[in-house]
């Protein structure tokens, strides 16, 4: 294109993790002003490919030029002088501190801490103003929904003057409202002549936004590619070395008799914070219920609560018996029994135990079941053989059950999760992110087992935060906004758009202000709510 | 995929870090002045050089083991037992009560009556700490502190004001009546005409620790509520999800884990003393701490580690005896066993690691 | 080669242990032999020592504390051969000498002493561990107090109730400073290495104090009035002296055969008046002539001049 | 006024329990804030309380001793930082052994230097910290005694302390003001919580936590040097007595933060004062009754409206309460021609072994009842680990 110097240009880095070969010989070039995308399977690398960037790890091998200069990133302190600045996937935040405290943290002027927060104060309202970044100074992190908290580190790379800004995975977590406006920001600060790296597993983020594209599979940098040359089947297969089916195929919905019927149902959690405010729906047998909503609005309460471990008041009936909410029958166990399986939405906290075997966790859950028992004693051997045939038929990789959970990765460990529940045939599955940071690949075959189920006869609540995924899968779509259910939609008359605004709270667009401003004011008035953990 | 075989965690690292705790050790009694290949040997002899050296020996292992089984149960469910000391000081009151105030008629009667007694206290002396951690959130590392000081409060009153004779000066309650004897090492090898243990403190209680060791081991890879257990200790989280009540299998850990402990009684109490003294733990249930670290809470590894801290106990004390080496050197080196086998483990695993790593890329 | 076992507050507690640890050294020193010692550090371990040294022939064993009774009871009618001695407690083998001290009579001449000292009429006690041989201390500095005015007040504590009474000097000062407050003059305890910090307030305080067992007038010359002797010293210096001929049997050391006493020395000279020593003496005349009979807590577990 | 000299006296004795607490309880505080848990405090002071004794001894200078116990403290320290910093250990594991190792070394060393294994030769003179009078103080209790209660007030509880109490004391606002106010402090703080944010906010974590615990040696350091150079007069074998164990309650329950560390401080001060002055207490035996009986009846109310653990842990220990009242009862009426009733108004007195123990049961109470959950700082007792 031109003969200026690559901002960045790294030179044949290798990175092991004790016996996992995360970086193998990766060279990439990323021109300034640019924003540079990153694709690749899970696992495949990136992450830790610009961890070494930021100096967050230190590569085994390899060469780090920025702006043509050879440069060591021996820490962060360095990668930050470079002017490299990094918004993590699992953001670095102090939970209780402000955001004021976490922007200044490490970037103080002097042994006293007054004079660097006025400066920084006055700095993030400048800041604010320029990027339209808008956030509370001294609100405590953990009180701020995901965005702002996304916000807060790309402020904080800003403060440090960052002339390279890499993000990984960030919109994971973001309503289209809010990935929107984040593009927008990225692209001034591209016209500004700032450079960026963006790692997603979305290829359409891909297609908008980036001017070229890496693709990375199993440690080593496979491809780079102009995008406006390229097309997302086409990326697709170098990510995964093979043709992927990127829709969904399924036949209408066949819905049958009701399975779940939630009446006004309603939550408090241990902090007293009222979590659903009253929320009444049915799922019957054959379909898929989609519940959208922005993390924090519910959602993950209502799983928690079918699923049998938060208390709750209203009316459940499951099969046409309701179920206990509060007293003795209000655990898991019970659950299962009567015929409701659970993905939980967080895989590795949840589902899994990461340090017990594969063979272990087939069991997990429903280890009291009769066919597990030898007497007094578990049966291991039976857990075992059912555990074999389970990732033989779940494909999951490699199929060895003595492997920790912890040892697979994403994609398999889902995989684990969804043979166990989905193996038990249960009458009601509820499904939590069934392909949060799975790549596409597994996505693939994690959709088609939903399906499958569902042609069944199956009942199936799905929660996910993507829009995509929810228009893909579901018979019916429900949008829950600060506890309660905003509308419902048929996913054949809905678009990605309406169904931003009902998460938002909005039935229509504002006329008044732009989109994303209204969008926010929503969430955050809901705010106090959205603050829970993701 | 491991960075080493499983043979050398478990073997290996342990074995390295004992030594490295073997070489300070040497350079402290060099520091102080003597001779460490005279106290090491001394040491040795005094622990593995006669059956009745085996049979000190022994009787302290049997004393780590039950206190080591303690910490481990409580470990499992990633509960913090630093309270086996005071368990095990209750166990003995339970001992002490059944043997003085029930007429047991003979001594197999007795090992199971004071067994269940010295559980039952050992577990209820848990209990209180075990509910507050998993009710109210009090970090159970300084409630069973605070239970242990308490304890032996308790103890001073219960011997002086209960079980003392009237006119002896010393808080101790009086020997247990004959049938409670439990049968010594001794005894047992007297039987068969072998004369070996003589006036060795170790007795049948040994292999009770055995069988515990084994109920154990059963009980934590082998049963619904062992699963439970490993699960709530793993993930807190995932054991809700799964339909564990936390509450209750906290509450079941700790009571398994007091009582355990609480049955260490058994050994010194009822089988050593054969009466209640004031100091009969003598810290056991702070060595069990280290015991289970050392055998990574598997029972067959605290059998192994119970073993050489006996041996450490009675070659310390004769080592006291036959030079003028404190007795606290002693608790020096367990020191050391502490920190190089317990904390310091990464400094031998480390390496350890590139080095089975390097010779796996090599071939 | 004689041995001797101290017992759990350790050798150099500056007190009974001590005692006996100065009595064998003398008879190293003048004898230019060798004895063998062990510290005990737990309870468990009495047996283990006893049997030990019986075994490696040291004889004789001499155990300095009652704590080892029960112990000594189960062990030597397994060694006829080898002769023990006990301190502070009888124990009814025909292979043991038993040594018991009449510390109520050292006591009561030290109460004396302090009562005429203390023109405020009121004195301490602090004692160690709170058992009977320790009351008996209490009983006998009370009956000498009253001896001389009926009207003192005698305050009495104990520091705790199980051995590591015997080395608490932080309680020790804390239980001074109380008695201070409460108007005691002269505080006299009876504590093992509490009483350290007994005598460590009392001199910061400026009051006196008596100390015990060891001659401890040197540990703040001019400071504390005097020490009750209780020859701990001598009865193993006696003992490592006879031997394998060390007599079983059972003995009290008191004033008639100098087994306890008070100290007198250059420390002191000033703080004991003439009139003092005049009381104490024709006192110590009288108790050894049986004309004074001074209670002894420990036959009937009661005390005369002093409620517990 | 004889009361209020006691209550001034017990004030003051509450101070000297409180110090070497609230020193050890500080340390923790920057310990444990910076990530690091530290249940080693109590080895700490037993180390700097030997070596400052000694040392004092050998040199006749207590300041030098002072600065040898903290530096034996800061050996401890950088031990513990080796174990749980550098290579990731267990840092409860490490701190149990830094409490073995300090118990046996004290010991050892003392017998190799002194000749007296587990105690140093007494100190005076220079060689100890003395009361530091301030003017027109009286400084005998006989003096105060008499004194008008404002002159025992200024003279007992003001005036007279030594140099380290008055240290410590600071070092209350000063460690406040360095954690609030200071960009080490917001460093310390964050690297407790998140030690990944503060890694790629360019900080060394290993240098901030090590930072941490060499301070946390030197507050261990001032306050064994404390009990064997200013309370006492040398050192004996165990002199800590657990006051690092009490540090670490006192410490959750001030929830990690300095001006509470001084109120829980005082409070478990307090509690030993009231043990180390009253061995003996007696009350009318209505009193003891109802103070066993008064928490049962609030247990069991308590317990009803729960679940069946509540009522079997609760209801066990009511049981045992009432029981005990029962027989404190029946033994107050037991005498001769005293019925039962009049045996609620005989005095009874209350065993020692229990009093000894109060300081440690109120712990308990405290931490259960008023403690709730104390959140620790979240990234305390886990090594931090980027790569496996
Ligand atoms: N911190 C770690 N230490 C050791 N191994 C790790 C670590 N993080 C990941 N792994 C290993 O990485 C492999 C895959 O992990 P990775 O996190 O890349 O999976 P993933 O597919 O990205 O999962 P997710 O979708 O949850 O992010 C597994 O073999 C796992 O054991
Ligand atoms: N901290 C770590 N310690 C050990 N191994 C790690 C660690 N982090 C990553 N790995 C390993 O490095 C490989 C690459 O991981 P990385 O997180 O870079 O993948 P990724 O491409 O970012 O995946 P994802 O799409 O899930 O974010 C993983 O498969 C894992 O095995
Ligand atoms: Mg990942
Ligand atoms: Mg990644």
């Amino acid at each position: 294109m031109n003969d200026q110097a690559p901002a960045i240009e790294l030179k044949g880095i290798s990175k092991a993790f004790g016996p996992v070969q995360a970086n193998k010989d990766i060279s990439i070039r990323v021109m300034p002003g640019t924003i540079h995308g990153i694709i690749g399977e899970n696992g495949a690398g990136k992450s830790t490919l610009m961890s070494i960037l930021y100096g967050f790890y230190k590569a085994d091998k390899g060469e780090i030029f920025i702006a043509g200069k050879k440069t060591t990133i021996p820490d962060s302190q360095a990668a930050i002088a470079a002017g490299i600045g990094m918004v993590f996937q699992h953001f670095k935040l102090v939970e209780n501190f402000t955001v004021l405290e976490n922007v200044v943290l490490g970037a103080e002027d002097s042994g006293l801490l007054k004079p660097s927060l006025n400066r920084a104060r006055r700095e993030l309202k400048a800041l604010a103003e320029e990027y339209e970044l808008n956030v509370d100074a001294d609100a405590l992190i953990e009180d701020i929904g995901v965005g702002m908290q996304q916000r807060v580190e790309i402020l904080k790379a800003l403060y440090r003057k960052a002339d390279i800004l890499i993000l990984d995975e960030p919109t994971g977590v973001l309503t289209p409202a809010e990935a929107d406006q984040l593009f927008r920001i990225l692209g001034r600060l591209k016209e500004e002549g700032k450079t960026i790296i963006l790692i997603t597993h979305k290829l359409r983020e891909i297609m908008d936004i980036t001017d070229t594209v890496s693709v990375m599979r199993r440690g080593e940098m496979t491809a780079t590619v102009k995008t406006s040359e390229t097309s997302p089947p086409e990326l697709a297969e170098l990510m995964v070395g093979r043709k992927v089916l990127l829709r969904v195929e399924k036949k209408p919905a066949q819905p049958g008799k009701t399975i779940l019927e939630v009446k006004d149902l309603h939550v408090t959690d241990n902090k007293g914070v009222h979590r659903i405010k009253g929320v009444s729906f049915k799922v019957h047998a054959g379909e898929v219920l989609g519940i959208a909503g922005v993390a924090g609005n519910g959602q993950s309460e209502l799983l928690e609560v079918l699923g049998g471990y938060e208390k709750a008041t209203g009316e459940v009936i499951v099969n046409g018996e309701p179920i206990d909410l509060t007293g003795a029958h209000s655990d898991g166990q019970s659950r299962r029994a009567r015929g409701i399986g659970h993905v939980p939405e967080d895989r590795q906290r949840e589902g899994l135990i990461m340090d017990y075997t594969a063979w272990e966790n087939t069991a997990f859950g429903y280890h009291h079941d009769a066919r597990y028992q030898k007497g007094l004693l578990m049966d291991n051997s039976a857990i075992y053989q059912d555990t074999v045939g389970k990732m033989e038929r779940f494909d999951v990789r490699p199929p060895d059950p003595k492997l920790q959970a912890k040892s697979f990765s994403g994609g398999n460990q889902q995989k684990i999760v969804l043979a166990r529940e989905i193996e038990r045939n249960p009458d009601l599955l509820l499904i939590g992110q069934p392909t949060r940071g799975v790549d596409i690949g597994a996505i693939e075959f994690i959709h088609q087992q939903i399906i499958a189920l569902r042609d069944q006869g199956k009942a199936i609540l799905l929660v996910s935060v993507e829009l995509e995924e929810i228009l893909a899968l579901s018979d019916r779509i429900a949008v829950m906004f600060d506890g309660q259910i905003m509308g419902e939609r048929m996913p054949d008359q809905t678009d990605e758009k309406e169904l931003g605004l009902l998460m938002a709270g909005m039935t229509s667009a504002p006329k008044d202000k732009p989109l994303h401003e209204a969008v926010e004011e929503n969430l955050a008035f809901a705010g106090g709510d959205a603050s829970k953990e993701v | 995929m491991d960075a080493m075989p499983r043979w050398a965690e478990v073997v290996l690292v342990p074995l390295i870090s004992l030594l490295l705790a073997m070489v300070i050790s040497i350079f402290v009694i060099i520091a102080i002045g003597e001779d460490p290949f005279n106290a090491l040997g001394i040491m040795a002899d005094a622990s593995l050089g006669s059956t009745q050296g085996i049979g000190y020996t022994l009787y302290y292992a049997t004393n780590f083991i039950f206190t080591g089984l303690a910490v481990a149960v409580a470990f499992h469910a990633r509960l913090f037992n630093i309270g086996g000391e005071g368990q095990a000081m209750l166990g003995g009151v339970g001992v002490a009560t059944v043997c003085l105030y029930f007429p047991l008629p003979h001594w197999t009667i007795a090992l199971v009556v004071a067994a269940a007694a010295s559980a039952l206290l050992g577990a209820a002396w848990a209990a209180i700490p075990a509910y507050l951690q998993a009710k109210r959130g009090s970090h159970i590392v300084i409630t069973t502190i605070m239970f242990n000081f308490i304890a032996s409060g308790l103890l001073v009153y219960l011997l002086r004001e209960v079980y003392k004779p009237d006119g002896s000066m010393e808080p101790a309650s009086p020997r247990f009546p004959e049938p409670t004897h439990l049968p010594s090492f001794e005894d047992m090898a007297n039987a068969i005409g072998w004369d070996a243990f003589t006036s060795s403190p170790a007795n049948i209680t040994f292999f009770v620790a055995l069988l515990a060791c084994f109920a154990i081991w059963l009980l934590i890879w082998h049963t619904r509520l062992g699963y439970e257990i490993r699960a709530l200790g793993h993930s807190e989280t995932a054991a809700k999800y799964a339909g564990i009540n936390p509450v209750k299998l906290t509450m079941i850990a700790m009571l398994i884990s007091g009582g355990l402990a609480g049955m260490m009684a058994i050994n010194n109490v009822m089988g050593e003393a054969e009466r209640l003294v004031l100091n009969a733990t003598e810290g056991a249930g702070f060595i069990g701490i280290a015991v289970a670290l050392m055998g990574r809470n598997h029972p067959v590894g605290i059998i192994i580690a119970a073993v050489l801290f006996g041996m450490l106990y009675q070659g310390g004390a004769v080592l006291a005896q036959d030079t003028s080496i404190p007795v606290q050197m002693i608790v020096v080196i367990q020191a050391l066993v502490i920190m190089f086998t317990g904390a310091l483990d990464n400094l031998v695993r480390a390496p350890l690691q590139r080095v089975f790593l390097s010779m796996r890329k090599a071939t | 080669e004689p041995a001797v076992i101290f017992d759990l507050g350790g050798k150099f507690d500056k007190s009974f242990n001590e005692s006996a640890f100065n009595g064998a050294q003398r008879w190293a020193e003048e004898t230019g032999g060798t004895f063998a010692e062990v510290e005990l550090t737990s309870d468990a371990q009495r047996e283990q020592a006893l049997r030990r040294f019986a075994e490696d022939g040291k004889n004789p064993i001499v155990m300095a504390g009652f704590a080892f009774a029960t112990a000594l009871e189960e062990v030597a009618g397994d060694y006829p051969d080898t002769k023990f001695q006990i301190i502070d407690m009888v124990v009814d083998q025909p292979n043991v000498r038993s040594i018991v001290f009449a510390e109520e009579q050292g006591s009561y001449l030290v109460g004396m002493a302090a009562a005429m000292a203390a023109e405020g009429g009121t004195i301490g006690f602090i004692g160690g561990m709170d058992i009977p041989l320790i009351r008996n201390f209490a009983c006998g500095y009370a009956q000498g107090a009253k001896a001389v005015n009926p009207d003192v007040t005698v305050i009495a504590n104990m520091t705790g109730t199980t051995p590591a009474a015997w080395n608490d000097p932080v309680k020790g000062s804390e239980l001074t400073l109380a008695q201070i407050s409460q108007g005691a003059e002269v505080v006299y305890a009876a504590a093992g290495g509490t009483g350290v910090g007994v005598l460590q307030t009392a001199a910061d305080e400026g009051i006196l104090s008596i100390g015990v067992d060891s001659n401890q007038n040197y540990l703040h010359p001019g400071q504390v009035l005097t020490s009750m002797l209780k020859r701990v010293d001598n009865a193993v210096y006696d003992a490592f002296t006879a031997g394998t001929e060390l007599e079983p049997g059972f003995n009290v050391m008191d004033l008639s055969n100098e087994g306890v006493g008070y100290a007198v020395d250059e420390n002191n000279a000033d703080l004991i008046t003439a009139e003092m020593t005049a009381a104490l003496e024709d006192a110590q005349a009288k108790i050894v002539a049986g004309e004074i009979s001074v209670h002894n807590y420990n036959s009937d577990e009661s005390c005369p001049a002093l409620e517990f | 006024m004889d009361n209020f000299y006691t209550i001034v006296q017990l004030g003051d004795a509450t101070i000297r329990m409180a110090i070497p607490l609230l020193l050890a309880c500080l340390a923790g505080l920057f310990s444990e804030r910076a990530g690091i848990f530290d249940i080693g405090l109590e080895g700490k002071m037993l180390a700097a309380a030997f070596l400052s004794a000694a040392v004092s001894f050998t040199t006749g200078s207590v300041w030098i001793g002072l600065f040898a116990g903290i530096g034996a403290s800061i050996m401890l320290s950088i031990v513990h930082g080796i174990a749980s910093i550098t290579f990731r250990g267990n840092q409860l594991i490490s701190g149990v052994a830094i409490n073995f190792l300090a118990a046996g070394l004290t010991v050892v060393i003392a017998g190799g230097w002194f000749g007296q294994a587990g105690r140093t030769p007494s100190l005076s003179g220079a060689a100890r910290f003395d009361g530091i009078d301030f003017p027109g103080a009286l400084t005998r209790i006989r003096d105060m005694r008499d004194a008008s209660p404002g002159m025992q007030f200024y003279s007992e509880l003001i005036s007279g302390h030594s140099i380290l109490v008055y240290i410590a004391f600071v070092a209350v606002p000063l460690s406040w003001w360095v954690l609030y106010r200071t960009r080490f402090g917001l460093r310390l703080r964050a690297v407790g919580e998140n030690p990944a944010a503060v890694d790629t906010a360019g900080i060394s974590v290993v240098q901030l936590r090590f930072a941490a615990v060499i301070i946390c040696g030197v507050l261990c350091g001032i306050a064994g040097a404390y009990l064997s150079t200013a309370v006492q007069a040398g050192f004996t074998k165990d002199m800590t007595a657990n006051r690092g164990f009490i540090a670490l309650a006192a410490l959750i329950f001030a929830k990690w933060r300095p001006w509470q560390a001084l109120g829980a401080c005082l409070l478990f001060g307090f509690f030993f004062a009231i043990e180390a002055r009253f061995s003996t207490i007696s009350m009318d035996a209505i009193w003891v009754i109802l103070l066993l009986v008064l928490p049962s009846v609030f247990m069991i109310f308590y317990a009803v409206r729960r679940d069946k653990i509540d009522m079997a842990v609760l209801g066990g220990l009511s049981a045992v309460l009432i029981a005990i009242a029962l027989m404190t009862w029946i033994g107050a009426a037991s005498g001769e021609g005293i019925g039962m009733l009049t045996g609620l108004f005989e005095t009874v007195r209350i065993p020692n072994d229990f009093i000894k123990s109060l300081p440690y049961i109120l712990t308990v109470v405290i931490l259960a009842g008023f403690v709730g959950k104390a959140i620790p700082p979240r990234a305390g007792g886990e090594p931090y680990v980027k790569e496996r």
